[in-house]
């Protein structure tokens, strides 16, 4: 099974959501959603941590959703 | 745009790597050897709680300490504590034992929470929620055809549960950094990162400072595994300590929390239904499986893994639990992945009385180009092995108590390069050359690789090519990852140092007016229409007062992606004690273009070594009763030690199709399939699977009085 | 680590005038075990006391067949000692199989006789019995101070948790930590003595006494007095002695299970025999059915494995830990063959 | 009872401890008049017992042949004496448990975990870390044989190698095994480490 690196975050997430294929995958923002699976594991910058500033965990989805009270526009 | 030499001089060759020497006499200094003017020593306080709300703290105790300097708190009264080793201050002191006393001093009235600390605890009914949105996360299933109704025309189907445990990276130097403001806006952080640009962006963006401003170095590191991508908590707090004090600050977690809270790889848990026909052809497969990142998710991983299974139902669900959280770690997903489905096909294998490794050969994808490469290597690593002398599961030979087994696994990854990142190449007029990107070696030997990739092109000796790289500051560089070092930088190497060669050929047909087109480089020195005319320091004195500089990145043809690779184990087994010891490991690998044998060896080496480690030792142990982690240790938490080193045979699969490939990472994919062949091979010498990982004389015996 | 007061005498008089002062004192030699502990905050002594450069603590002496071996001697000596390993190979096995080679170069006797036991649960802060509870609380030694965690007030940290390591012998009490001197065994097993100094003056017990199971919290499961010194042990040679023990892991790792034996012989049979179990109960534990079992037989693959057989048959395992009771037998088994030169499983 | 321990019967004599050591919550150095008056005041306490030191206390070590002041506490490790005191950063910090064995030293021969000993009570003793190797011969043979990835566990190794074949300059692979087993590799170095260790060892043949 080769590697998928092209289901790109959303572009409407958070600004400060990270995950390790933000640095590695560089062309385009590419995830690490792979056929069949998803193991991207995401972090805070302004907690540095799984969970964000609100207490809620930091996901791709989650982190997409406007009304958090910690979203910040990219 | 360059090619890699058809016929190269150092390429595929054994070259030691340039920095060996600095490191095995103990001279290169690390992030966590630097001790700049002044620094004061860090250390932190972190919770003793697997679940906790801070009620209060009060740090004034631990500030009249004498010597101790600043506190700087991450976490503020009200805030949750979500695992044991969750950060909540640090101190910055004279010395590193008073900055242990500043956080014993620390006073912290906690709110105990209740806690789930294993995954039966944060499965069951009403569990405390580390999740809002509850602790077992359902992903997309995963469905193809219909495996309820093929199930059924199988001729043989196996139901098993498999499982792997959480393990952690275990890095030797824990995660940390040393850092010094420079100016109120400018900071050298010394880091022991896999990541030099990206710790720069985190720290710059904590402080709203550019990046540009802030210095990542990391000459060297100890270890990150996937690990070391951030700047952390730690990090920042580090850069708050040294900012408040005016001084430099050295911050390194100490090994318990850098068990707890800088990583793991979650586990992985699988009820998998497999069905074959009569000939050991797949039919479907059907599979639960669960596993955790602790607060974090990220536990997928794939299955069905490497085989074609022509229908399938795949259901995962992510648990949530007071652990710390998971981190990308040695190939992620894929040992997991591996390990159950190299289980259960086995364990069919043995049950239709087919052949494992005829069975596995039988269920390649069609069509797929690897396929083929599996074939061959499949064909080599039996061979090396010995498999003829393999006995069905249940007729193992041995003698006295000791019984021998065999089994083999196969494994998948990617590791093809990134397409964006750079590398300047400087040759100066008195003929020195140095390399400059922001990646770094994080032991992989990527100073090696690039030196290698320059001197072949300009004609010159490895040791005559400066390699810098492990600075932010400089072009940018790929983040160590997914087996793409060397990929990403080799291209971007390649033609830096290939066009450096071409302007030199122009300044000096300028300067001694003659033709480019007729220069080339060997052995030190100037070719002109394949003449000697010159050394190559004499040719870069033509240069003048102006060195050449140029930076390049990636061009096509240079690098792709997608590599197979099997490994066999032979073990023995003591049925009177359970204790499993290795004899010997055969590890049959591709990479498309090795560019180091010395080093790529040592890759798999490693990789296999650390298959090892998961196949029977490595295990976080989490108590039920009070959530802590029993063996954030290196004494509990078993690693493995020279004596416990089998035979490991390497064999690389270089042939000139692969070397057409291009450059392809060997980082991950040779640590994937070792504790499944070695599960496999378990299970053959004693007669009985043993369903979970590690293969301690716990896990052996209680398989063995399953059946007895 | 907390700081602490720091004596290094030279004389086990000065030694004994140091460890009685005033507030908590521990003696230092090797330093594998307390130091650890100390950073763990597990161990929190006032004052250290450095006993290794006490030259009459250190040495190995054999008069006829009485062996001497200073508390203070270390593992390694223990191991390149020819005439101790003609005398008391179980006593040798054990030590070369404790820890690495830089441990068996800084760790002594009298340390490894007086470590703490390897359990998380005491390393993690929760004592030796289980953790203690105040009414539905359990409550954790942190810092100095105890922190709360709700838990049913029938919970036991062992056996209610991981307890693939504890006892599997005298497991109806709290005490189910496993206890983790290899060289008490064998010691145990040779019918030694120790020699303790203390303010009250000189005191012989036989090593097995140095022992007990804690009944209370924060008791210590060593009967070695405050302010007292272990300084020698002694032990008369003679009977054919062997020490097995399953180690998961060749490198550096901990016994799963030791066994030592032995044997006083008469001709063919034995006449008497010492079996002896480490890493099984709480205290170094003496399987007496199994002496019993191979008391007058010649020792072979049968008699030992039924003598293995009947070691066992008290055990009480935990929730994880039966699988210690195969070891066990195996252990005895392999324990008693190894004194005879029948080492089957080398094959 | 004689003494089977070069240590024990080599430990400093008393005038050499006092002069050392310094005493309870003595920052500064001491001048030599100041000990020779201390070595009186002592002498007295003696009958009272051995002398205690506590807090900031200045020690001499020997390292590497080159006798080090150093201001450490009696809890000091000798690693952390060498590592931030005295810049001596070759031994690291890895487990910090005495299991590792990256902070391996030689002490008086023999090599030991420097995480679980205490600086104070290695006075008068020689302590040798890897720095003062002979770069050509045991980390020649580790770069040689590619014995290391990221580094971290190598000076700890190459210790151990180092001591091991002082004592024992024809090993097999067995004893190179047992020799290193108190050593914890985690990018999986090992294959190379013996063979780097049997390299060494026949380079060592050689030159002698």
């Amino acid at each position: 099974m080769s590697q998928t690196h092209n289901e790109p975050v959303p572009q409407v997430a958070c600004r400060h959501l990270r995950h390790k294929g933000m640095y590695v995958y560089t062309d385009g923002l590419g995830s690490e959603t792979h056929e069949g699976y998803d193991n991207t594991i995401f972090w805070c910058l302004k907690t540095m941590k799984s969970f964000g500033p609100d207490d809620d965990l930091v996901d791709r989805d989650g982190c997409c959703n406007r009304e958090r009270s910690c979203y910040e526009p990219t | 745009m360059a090619e890699w030499p058809q016929n190269p001089r150092l390429i595929s060759t054994e070259i030691p790597r340039v920095d060996g020497l600095g490191k095995a006499s103990g001279r290169t200094k690390y992030p966590s050897d630097v001790h700049p003017e002044g620094m004061l020593f860090a250390a932190m306080l972190y919770s003793p709680h697997a679940h906790a709300r801070i009620k209060k703290i009060d740090t004034s105790r631990a500030e009249r300490i004498p010597g101790v300097r600043a506190i700087h708190l991450l976490a503020q009264e009200g805030a949750t504590l979500r695992y044991q080793g969750d950060d909540i201050a640090a101190v910055a002191a004279d010395t590193e034992e008073i900055a242990r006393d500043g956080v014993r001093a620390i006073e912290v009235e906690y709110e105990v929470l209740p806690h789930v600390a294993t995954e039966s605890q944060a499965m069951a009914e009403g569990a405390p929620r580390v999740n809002p949105r509850g602790n077992v996360q359902k992903g997309r299933a995963q469905i193809n055809g219909d495996p309820d109704a093929a199930i059924e025309t199988a001729d043989a189907v196996i139901e098993g549960e498999y499982s792997v445990p959480v393990i952690t990276h275990v890095c030797l130097e824990t995660h940390g950094l040393t850092v010094r403001w420079d100016s109120d806006r400018t900071i050298t952080a010394w880091s022991s990162t896999q990541n030099v640009m990206g710790v720069s962006q985190e720290l710059g963006g904590a402080f709203n400072i550019p990046p540009t401003n802030v210095t990542t170095l990391t000459e060297v590191m100890g270890g990150g595994f996937g690990s070391k991508f951030s700047a952390d908590s730690w990090g920042i707090a580090a850069a708050e300590l040294a900012k408040k004090t005016g001084k430099p600050v050295r911050l390194f977690l100490d090994r318990a929390q850098e068990h707890m809270a800088a990583g793991n790889r979650p586990s992985a848990t699988g009820k998998i239904r497999l069905g074959a026909a009569k000939d050991g052809k797949l039919v479907a497969m059907i599979a639960q499986t669960h596993g955790t990142g602790g607060v974090a998710r990220g536990a997928g991983f794939p299955l069905p893994y490497v085989y074609a299974v022509p229908h399938s139902r795949r259901e995962h669900s992510d648990v949530f639990l007071n652990g710390g959280n998971a981190r990308a770690m040695r190939a992620p997903g894929h040992p997991e992945g591996c390990c159950l489905m190299e289980a259960a096909m086995d364990d069919l294998a043995e049950k239709l009385g087919v052949d494992p490794l005829e069975m596995r050969l039988k269920n390649l994808p069609e069509g797929d180009f690897k396929t083929p490469i599996y074939e061959a290597e499949i064909r080599l690593g039996a061979e090396a092995i010995g498999w003829s002398k393999r006995k069905p599961r249940g007729q193992a030979e041995g003698r006295g108590p000791i019984r021998i087994g065999y089994g083999m696994g196969l494994h998948t990854w990617g590791g093809g390069g990134a397409q964006d990142k750079q590398v300047s190449c400087i040759i100066n007029p008195d003929g020195s050359v140095e390399l400059r990107s922001a990646t770094q070696d994080i032991g992989t030997g990527a100073r090696t690789i690039l030196a290698i990739i320059a001197a072949e092109v300009l004609g010159l000796e490895v040791d005559q090519i400066h390699s810098n790289i492990g600075n932010s500051s400089f072009p940018p560089g790929q983040a160590s990852g997914g087996s793409t070092t060397t990929p990403s930088m080799a291209p971007p190497a390649l033609n830096a140092a290939t066009q450096a060669r071409d302007e030199l050929f122009r300044r000096v047909g300028r300067a001694i007016n003659e033709d480019p087109a007729g220069m080339s480089l060997a052995g030190g020195k100037l070719l002109i229409n394949g003449k000697e005319a010159m050394s190559f320091a004499e040719a870069c004195r033509k240069l003048g007062m102006m060195p050449i500089s140029v930076t390049a990145g990636f061009s096509e043809g240079l690098t792709s992606s997608g590599v197979g690779g099997c490994q066999f184990a032979e073990v023995e087994v003591d049925l009177e004690t359970g204790v499993v010891r290795v004899k010997k490991i055969v590890a049959v690998q591709d990479s498309g273009l090795i560019l180091d044998m010395l080093t790529w060896r040592s890759q798999v080496y490693g990789g296999v070594i650390g298959g090892l480690n998961y196949a029977l030792f490595e295990e976080r142990v989490m108590d039920p009763t009070t959530g802590l982690f029993l063996n954030p240790d290196m004494e509990l938490y078993k690693l493995a030690g020279a004596s416990d080193i089998p035979e490991i045979e390497v064999i690389a699969y270089h042939t000139p199709e692969m070397r057409a490939r291009g450059v392809i990472g060997v980082g991950e994919p040779p640590t994937i399939s070792t504790a499944a062949a070695i599960g496999n091979a378990v299970s053959n010498a004693i007669g009985v699977r043993v369903p979970r990982w590690p293969m301690t004389p716990m896990n052996v015996l209680n398989a063995l009085a399953q059946v007895s | 680590m907390r700081a602490f007061e720091y004596a290094s005498p030279t004389s086990i008089a000065d030694a004994v005038k140091a460890l009685g002062g005033s507030g908590s004192s521990a003696a230092l030699a090797g330093g594998t075990d307390l130091i650890s502990r100390m950073k763990d905050d597990i161990v929190r002594p006032a004052r250290v006391v450095y006993v290794k450069g006490i030259p009459e603590l250190s040495g190995i002496r054999v008069e006829g067949s009485v062996v001497t071996l200073g508390a203070a001697t270390r593992l390694v000596d223990l191991v390149q000692h020819a005439a101790l390993a003609e005398l008391a190979p179980a006593v040798r096995q054990a030590a070369l199989e404790v820890g690495s080679p830089q441990i068996r170069n800084m760790a002594t006797l009298g340390g490894n006789l007086c470590q703490r036991p390897c359990d998380w649960y005491f390393r993690n802060g929760f004592g030796l019995l289980g953790g203690r509870k105040q009414g539905r609380n359990l409550v954790r030694e942190l810092e100095g101070e105890y922190a709360p965690i709700d838990v049913e007030e029938t919970a036991h940290l062992v056996r209610d948790g991981d307890n693939r390591y504890a006892a599997i012998f005298m497991t109806d009490g709290d005490a189910l930590y496993a206890h983790s001197s290899s060289l008490a065994p064998p010691l145990i097993a040779l019918g030694a003595t120790a020699t303790l100094v203390g303010p009250d003056g000189e005191r012989t017990v036989p090593v097995a006494e140095l022992y007990r199971i804690p009944q209370s919290a924060g008791e210590s499961e060593l009967t070695l007095r405050p302010g007292e010194l272990l300084t020698q042990v002694r032990f008369t040679a003679g009977p054919r002695n062997a020490t097995y023990e399953v180690r998961q892991k060749q490198s550096h790792d901990w016994p799963l299970v030791l066994c030592s034996v032995a044997l006083t012989m008469d001709g063919d049979r034995v006449s008497k025999a010492s079996v002896v179990l480490g890493s099984v109960a709480p205290i170094p534990y003496r399987a007496e059915a199994a002496e019993r079992a191979i008391t007058g037989h010649v020792v072979s693959t049968e008699t030992a494995e039924a003598a293995g057989q009947a070691a066992v048959e008290g055990a009480k395992p935990l929730s994880m830990n039966g699988y210690k009771v195969t070891l066990t037998r195996t252990a005895v088994k392999r324990a008693l063959l190894a004194a005879v030169g029948q080492r089957y499983w080398e094959g | 009872m004689p003494s089977q321990d070069p240590r024990g019967r080599s430990g400093p004599s008393r005038r050499d401890f006092l002069r050392g050591s310094g005493v309870a919550a003595a920052t500064a150095v001491l001048t030599a008049p100041a000990v020779d008056a201390l070595d009186e005041a002592r002498a007295a306490e003696l009958a009272q017992g051995p002398p205690v030191l506590s807090g900031d206390t200045t020690i001499t070590l020997q390292v590497n042949g080159q006798a080090r002041e150093v201001v450490v506490e009696p809890r000091s490790t000798l690693l952390d004496t060498l590592r931030n005191r005295l810049d001596v950063t070759g031994p690291k910090r890895v487990c910090d448990r005495g299991s590792c064995g990256a902070c391996t030293v030689i002490l008086d021969g023999d090599p030991i975990y420097a995480c679980t000993t205490l600086a104070v009570s290695c006075q008068g003793h020689a302590i040798e870390t890897l720095e003062s190797f002979d770069p050509e011969i045991v980390p020649a043979a580790f770069h040689r044989n590619d014995a290391l990835m990221c580094g971290y566990c190598t000076p700890g190794f190459v210790t151990a190698c180092k001591a091991l074949l002082d004592k024992n300059p024809n090993p097999t692979l067995e004893d190179v095994r047992r020799g290193l087993d108190g050593n914890i590799c985690r990018c999986g170095t090992y294959v190379g480490v013996l063979q780097a260790a049997l390299d060494a060892a026949k380079a060592l043949r050689k030159e002698a």
